[in-house]
């Protein structure tokens, strides 16, 4: 799963699957992270208080 | 702050943000995994110095070599020893199981007495002292000879023990257990004249023709006999199987061929025919060393031409006829008879055809052949003085009659004991020790036996096991088992040469046990006066040693001595008959009743099919019972759940509208029993296999309670000509339940 | 009592019945449970698996349900890639219906395996080589997607919405939804069709073996394929079931049709691509492995794998579904829609079942038989379990969350605060319509 | 690799007497757990296990004959073992040094992946606590791990004999191990000679002169009395059989109709 792991080997099987598992992870956090950021920001600016 | 029920969401939900990001909860979840690594309850064996220990293995009469690995003093694996003559490094599923039979719970730890059905536990002084008040009571009652012993074999220094111990006390009835070596040493008495024992050189004959005896199924030694067909197989070896079932030697054999049950003696005396008509015989063999030709030609000539003998077997006329030709003309041709492991003593008729046509084709005592292998002679302790109650209790009968005018020839018929016990009012029998037999469970007609070993007063067992004749007892002293102590392996039975070998303790007895040969010798000198004299060591080591006495270094050093200057090829000494020669026929031959099928006990119309019973290497039908392995390695063609499996032909089955697997009723003349059906192509019709060593009820959970003991199915049946118990199987009925 | 909770404008059925539908499916949730607990700490031997059935009823189930989950990824990559903005009516129920998959599989992955706790060794040590490894990483990763889109629905609940911050991050979130989704979809693709990669890879097995491109057998684009063709199908029957058992049409037809018409030309394309392979395989790949067509099936009456489990699955439950669903008229009469989505869903499940126990079930050496299985009562206990807190979860966002847009629409009700006094009952899964009866996670 | 060597074993079907000592030589060298009820085979833990094939012929010509199949420690292709490529937490592995193919016990989580990809049945599961009643746990082997339930179990070559012969090797400073001194219990244990163990790469070695693997078709042996189970497969395992019967040979594989063209003369 990390490079510092037991068995990793720099090999291509490695990082072809490695590559795009922590490809599709990243743009998932960087996602869920822009959200949350966005949000705290947003209701510190008092928007989304009224009630629509 | 208030709390109110956001805040408290919140707060939640914060904490829980918190944990994930510490390191607690993926520490917790390594632990975890560790502990799931590191059960407590799944065992871990301790490391320790491993070392080896040279032994002979006892579990059967087969006298292979053993090297027992221990770590530090725990027995963890039994090997077999290379370069051991017998088994050179090979061994067989139960010797390697052994360490099963050392660790477990059928152990008896401590000596035990019956008390109104209940065990009690005692020492060994109170029992010897107990054991010897009623033997003097006994003794002084005049009834000496009421004292019997089983043993499982008479060689060796135990059984010699034993007997001795019987003689001075004043009592013949010495038993053992019967076994088809008895019909093998008749049969070589009345034609060769010596007290010897059958031996066959396997690894050098070119062609063995086996009449139904499991060669690789643990006939003979089983050490000695695997490989030996493993040699037989690399130099192009022949083998030909007759049997009634495709046992696993007739499946490594050559050619199967399929007989009715218990006529293989008439198919001998058909191949004789042939290879007597067709003038195949060694001539030279037979001018030079054999007398009595001419009659035994009259006598197969005129009662087995081969139209005979096929409607009496089943076999074809060709086949007989090429048989009798390959056989005559094979350069190294060995005839073997006694059924599956040789557990029955068997027709002595049928012994003595497959002896002749061994003669007819001059294989005795030569390479590849039969050998008459001496009896071992290192026992000569010293002479015995007998006082009058001893000689007086000598002259009575025995029990079972052996060597009475009734059986002149046969020195043993345990089998009768029970017939005899159950027969008269008051038990003939007043004390019975047994040590290294199971009669309970080996002999035949369980339930008569079961009602004698009642009626028997009382009964020593010297079991380390809870094992069915033990069970009975009244008295158990526990002997060590077979990886506890010093003992002297005196044969192997059917191996070519005379062999000595030494079983040697690999570990310190585990439980407050004592070894069989210290007890006698304790028990003869609590007695004294005569008894206690005619044992002059102060224990069994010392009579070891001192009876072992110039072998007794090899022994230590290679664990067995080969009799290096025996050499029986001299045919012109080999024979101690009257004529010095092979005796085709003798006064003796000659009064024995002739050759004629023993009929299975039970009538055709009620029980249509035979029972056979077949041996497999992988339950010990011996006096030890199968360890978990054995049990384990059982097919499932044999043993499924705790029911066991019969052979049936498919058409047999069909007829009795029985399919695989189905459960069944078999009822025998003797008792019934609820079996499992298994269909194989591997069996005569109308013939139904049933494997031995099951049934056991005592023991443990591993091996107790499960399939069905044959021998309660069937029953003896004497043999007219040397009275053992000739039974081959028994007939029986088939019915769906 | 609950009525602050549910959204408004719609009514719902009074609470207590609520408590005791959540009651009566609890109920098979605590068997299930209990059967679970016996799994875990008296070991594997309360299943009837064995040496030879190393896979079963759970594994069954397992990829079963991830392909029926399969209408979650299709829909949401119809709608946020394909641009087909019809199914924002019925994406939430999708992405609902395939959280409650997934995680039902990661459930049954949890007690599948001979040992939980240290389950998380597929990904320490991960073998890439293996199908297994691939499925691990991507569903957990997809559910974690799933988790992402079923959160903003959460988040649109009447309390939960007066947070702020809470309000703020379901409308952010609805904001890049598409990204979210093209993962969920690249992801989804990737183990949908490792899990018929599983089958797929194995060569020791002709049955199951497949030739491929590069390391992936046929199996695995099948998979994906029948996936995203019979997941949508899934969807609507259970929309269809929701709709029946609350008696209040939730989803336009024009949406449900969108979609049946979309997944039925999927399906007809799969099938065509599903017989070309069975013919390949039979004609090329299993003769070159010395095995005839026949025998691969039993010809004895009864078994569990004679010919006609591969006509129920590729005629019937294939063949028939897709030309229902690609034929207008067929497809908008109710009748046979509901007949053409359940067979799609019956023959996704025999797929499944075929491509990993009759793999097992044919012997591979010469002098072997074939091998029968039958699952035990934990078994079947803890795959009803997963169906019975699917049951659970669509009732109480059914109830409180706002998962259908047009019900509003649909179903204007007069007085618009007054309290819910319309009963009507919630869906009751066991009785409504044909159902197949072990799919799980349906309501 | 240079001196890769390549570890197998060539079981005489001729010679073997289905006797079983095999099958408990490996239990009791390799700690295997014993139940009370063993007779459902596909619940029993046996590495070694004697089938017993037959010629499907009607009496009197029926014929069986018994074969002892461990583990085949399959190649593949470069390594690439059925059971190897599945296995998603490496817990498996084939050694390119030995040919064997190893189980870390402690890492395997029960996935029972690798028994479904086995076509031989060698793989086998602890569906239950292993356990050894009344004492009987003093018997076991302290150099091979006792496994715990929800683990799968296989032969290993009795790798443990592998390392004691090396380590023994090294402290006599060898680097090589005899033929000789490197057996698995089996080999050491079958009473009829039937199984032979050794290099496969090494010409020396018995069991090279009994196999005569050919390199360039992935070790396809060149002895006409020779077969392996499921050659077409690929799964090139390490475990040859020799028979001199047809039927026995034509048992070990799958044919369709006609294609089986005895070896023996070609």
């Amino acid at each position: 799963m990390f490079p510092f792991n037991f068995e990793w080997i720099w090999d291509a099987g490695h990082i072809v699957f490695h590559g795009g598992l922590w490809y599709a992870l990243t743009i998932l956090g960087l996602g869920i992270t822009y959200c949350i950021i966005k949000a705290a920001l947003d209701a510190a600016k008092g928007k989304g208080s009224q009630h629509h | 702050m208030k709390v109110d029920r956001r805040s408290f969401l919140s707060f939640i939900l914060g904490g829980a943000a918190g944990t994930a990001l510490s390191p607690l909860p993926w520490k917790l979840t390594d632990d975890f995994s560790i502990w799931s690594q590191n059960w407590p309850w799944t065992p871990v064996p301790q490391k320790g110095e491993i070392s080896y220990v040279n032994s002979a293995c006892t579990l059967c009469p087969g006298g292979c070599g053993i090297s027992v690995k221990k770590v530090d003093e725990r027995v963890i694996k039994i090997e077999g020893l290379k370069g051991h003559p017998v088994n050179d490094g090979g061994l067989c599923i139960l010797g390697l199981a052994g360490a099963q039979l050392l660790y477990g719970a059928t152990r008896i730890q401590t000596p035990i007495k019956k008390v109104n059905g209940r065990w009690q536990k005692l020492s060994w002084k109170e029992a010897i002292t107990e054991l010897a008040a009623r033997l003097k009571e006994l003794r002084a009652k005049g009834s000496a000879h009421t004292v019997a012993c089983v043993a499982g074999s008479d060689r060796g220094t135990v059984p010699e023990l034993f007997s001795r111990f019987l003689a001075v006390y004043g009592s013949p009835n010495f038993f053992r257990t019967p076994s088809i070596w008895d019909s093998y040493e008749l049969a070589l008495y009345l034609t060769q004249g010596t007290r010897s024992m059958a031996g066959f050189d396997i690894e050098n004959a070119d062609f063995i023709l086996s009449f139904g005896s499991g060669l690789i199924e643990g006939w003979g030694s089983p050490g000695y006999m695997f490989r030996a067909k493993g040699l037989l197989r690399k130099n192009g070896g022949r083998m030909d199987q007759i049997e009634s079932r495709l046992s696993k030697t007739a499946a490594k054999s050559d050619h199967w061929i399929a007989i009715n049950p218990g006529t293989e003696g008439a198919l001998a005396l058909g191949l004789a025919y042939v290879i007597i008509k067709e003038g195949l015989y060694n001539q030279n063999f037979i001018d030079q060393y054999t007398t009595g030709f001419s009659d035994r030609k009259k006598r197969v000539i005129d009662g087995f031409p081969p139209e005979i003998v096929s409607k009496m077997t089943g076999i074809s006329t060709g086949t007989i006829v090429a048989l009798a030709k390959d056989f005559a003309r094979a350069r190294k041709p060995l005839a073997i008879c006694g059924q599956g492991q040789g557990h029955l003593p068997g027709n002595l008729q049928e012994f003595l055809a497959v002896h002749t046509l061994n003669a007819l084709v001059g294989n005795i005592n030569q390479p590849g052949g039969v050998w008459a292998v001496p009896e071992p002679d290192y026992i000569d302790w010293p002479e015995l003085e007998m006082d009058g109650v001893a000689s007086e209790g000598l002259q009575q009968t025995r029990i079972d009659g052996a060597g009475s005018y009734r059986y002149p020839n046969a020195r043993y018929l345990l089998h009768r004991l029970p017939q005899v016990v159950n027969a008269s009012d008051e038990s003939p029998v007043q004390v019975l020790f047994v040590v290294d037999a199971n009669p309970v469970y080996s002999l035949q007609d369980t339930a008569s036996v079961k009602k004698a070993f009642e009626k028997i007063p009382f009964v020593v067992s010297f079991s380390s096991y809870m094992n069915e004749t033990t069970a009975l007892a009244d008295l158990v002293l526990p002997n060590h088992v077979f990886l506890e102590r010093y003992e002297d392996v005196p044969v192997a039975y059917g191996f070519p040469k005379p062999i000595i070998g030494l079983a040697r303790p690999a570990i310190e007895p585990l439980y407050n046990t004592r070894y069989v040969g210290d007890v006698v010798i304790q028990l003869a000198k609590e007695l004294g006066h005569a008894i206690g004299a005619a044992f002059p060591w102060a224990d069994y080591a010392t009579c070891l040693e001192e009876t072992l006495s110039d072998n007794w270094d090899t022994l230590v050093e290679e664990g067995y001595v080969v009799d290096a200057e025996f050499n029986g090829t001299d045919l012109a000494d080999a024979f101690e008959t009257d004529s010095a020669k092979f005796e085709f026929n003798n006064n003796e031959i000659r009064t024995l009743a002739g050759y004629n099928p023993v009929k299975a006990e039970g009538d055709e119309a009620s029980y249509p099919l035979l029972l056979v019973p077949y041996d497999t290497m992988r339950l010990a039908s011996g006096y030890v019972g199968s360890p978990p392995f054995l049990v384990k390695a059982l097919e499932d063609t044999i043993l499924t759940g705790s029911q066991v499996l019969v052979e049936v032909n498919p058409a047999t089955a069909k007829q009795l509208g029985l399919s695989e697997g189905k459960t069944a009723n078999l009822t025998t003349p003797k008792g019934a029993a609820r079996v499992k059906v298994h269909l194989s192509n591997g069996i005569m019709p109308g013939v139904v296999a049933i494997p031995r060593g099951l049934g056991h009820t005592a023991y443990d959970k591993f091996l107790a309670g499960k399939g069905v003991n044959y021998n309660q199915l069937s029953s003896p049946v004497e043999d007219p000509a040397s009275g053992h118990d000739a039974a081959w199987g028994i007939r029986a009925k088939l019915s769906r339940a | 009592m609950d009525s602050a909770l549910i959204p408004k404008g719609v009514k719902r059925c009074p609470a207590w019945q609520f408590i005791m539908w959540i009651g009566a499916n609890g109920a098979v949730l605590t068997w299930g449970v209990f059967a679970l607990l016996l799994v875990y700490f008296k070991g594997l031997n309360q299943t009837n698996m064995n040496n030879a059935y190393g896979f079963a009823l759970w594994i069954w189930a397992d990829l079963a349900v991830i392909a029926l989950g399969g209408g979650a990824f299709f829909t949401g990559f119809l709608r946020y890639i394909v641009g087909k903005d019809e199914l924002k009516n019925i994406i939430n129920y999708a992405v609902l219906i395939g959280f409650i998959c997934y995680s039902s599989a990661l459930m049954i992955l949890g007690f599948d395996i001979g040992q939980p706790l240290r389950g998380w060794f597929i990904f320490w040590h991960a073998n890439v080589h293996s199908m297994l490894t691939e499925v691990a990483f991507c569903l957990t990763a997809y559910f974690g997607v799933l988790a992402i889109e079923y959160a903003p629905l959460v988040f649109e609940n009447r309390m939960i919405k007066k947070v702020p911050f809470f309000h703020n991050l379901s409308h952010n979130m609805h904001e890049i939804m598409a990204v979210f989704a093209a993962t969920g979809a690249f992801l989804s693709f990737f183990h949908q069709g490792s899990l018929g990669g599983v089958p797929g890879v194995l060569f020791g097995r002709p049955f199951g073996f497949r030739e491929g491109v590069l390391v992936w057998p046929w199996t695995f684009f099948l998979f994906t394929w029948s996936a995203a063709a019979a997941g949508p199908c899934f969807t609507i029957l259970i929309t269809k079931i929701t709709e029946a058992v609350t008696r209040k049409k939730l989803v336009k037809d024009n949406v449900i049709d969108l979609l049946a018409k979309i997944s039925g030309w999927m399906l007809f394309f799969y099938i065509i691509a599903k017989i070309g392979d069975t013919l390949y395989w039979a004609n090329v790949t299993a003769p070159s492995k010395g095995s005839t067509f026949m025998d691969f099936y039993t010809s004895s009456s009864g078994s569990a794998y004679g010919l006609w489990i591969l006509f129920a699955e590729i005629g019937v439950c294939g063949v028939l579904p897709a030309l229902i669903l690609i034929i207008p008229k067929l497809r908008k009469t109710q009748a046979t829609l509901w007949l053409a989505v359940i067979l799609a869903v019956i023959g996704l499940c025999l797929n499944r079942w075929v491509m990993v126990l009759q793999v097992l079930a044919i012997p591979v050496l010469t002098f072997e038989s074939w091998f029968t299985y039958f699952p035990s009562w934990q078994e079947i206990a803890t795959t009803i379990l997963p169906v019975a807190y699917g049951v659970i979860m669509i009732s109480t966002s059914y109830r409180y969350l706002p998962i259908f847009p047009q019900e509003r629409e649909l179903n204007p009700i007069d007085e618009p605060a007054a309290p819910p006094e319309v009963a009507e009952s919630e869906p009751e899964p066991t009785d409504a319509g044909p159902e197949p009866e072990l799919s799980p996670a349906e309501s | 690799m240079e001196n890769a060597k390549k570890f197998g074993m060539v079981i005489d079907l001729d010679k073997c007497t289905g006797c079983g000592a095999c099958m408990v030589a490996c239990m009791a060298e390799n700690n295997i757990p014993f139940r009370a009820d063993n007779t459902d085979k596909m619940l029993s833990i046996s590495w070694m296990h004697v089938y017993k094939l037959n010629n499907r012929k009607l009496f009197p010509d029926y014929e069986e004959c018994y074969l002892p199949r461990p583990c085949q420690h399959c190649e593949g292709h470069g390594g690439h073992s059925p059971c190897v490529s599945v296995c998603p937490a490496t817990a498996t592995d084939y050694d390119m040094d030995t040919g064997i193919v190893s189980q870390i016990y402690p890492r395997c989580f029960g996935c029972r992946y690798c028994m479904a990809a086995c076509p031989y049945h060698v793989r086998q599961f602890n569906w239950w606590d292993p356990l050894w009643p009344d004492g009987m746990e003093k018997m076991l082997n302290p150099s091979v791990s006792v496994r715990m339930r929800g683990v799968v179990e296989k032969c290993s070559f009795c790798i443990q004999r592998y390392q004691q012969a090396k380590d023994r090797a090294y402290m006599e400073g060898r680097r090589e191990i005899a033929e000789d001194e490197y057996q698995t219990a089996c080999t050491q244990a079958c009473p009829a000679g039937a199984i032979v163990f050794g290099d496969l790469n090494n010409p020396e070695h018995a069991v090279h002169q009994l196999a005569q693997p050919d390199p360039a078709r992935h070790g396809h042996s060149k002895n006409p009395r020779a077969f392996r189970l499921l050659e077409r497969l690929g799964t090139n395992t390490k475990i040859y059989y020799l028979s001199s019967r047809e039927w026995v040979r034509k048992a070990g594989d799958n044919y369709l109709e006609g294609e089986f063209k005895s070896k023996a003369h070609s």
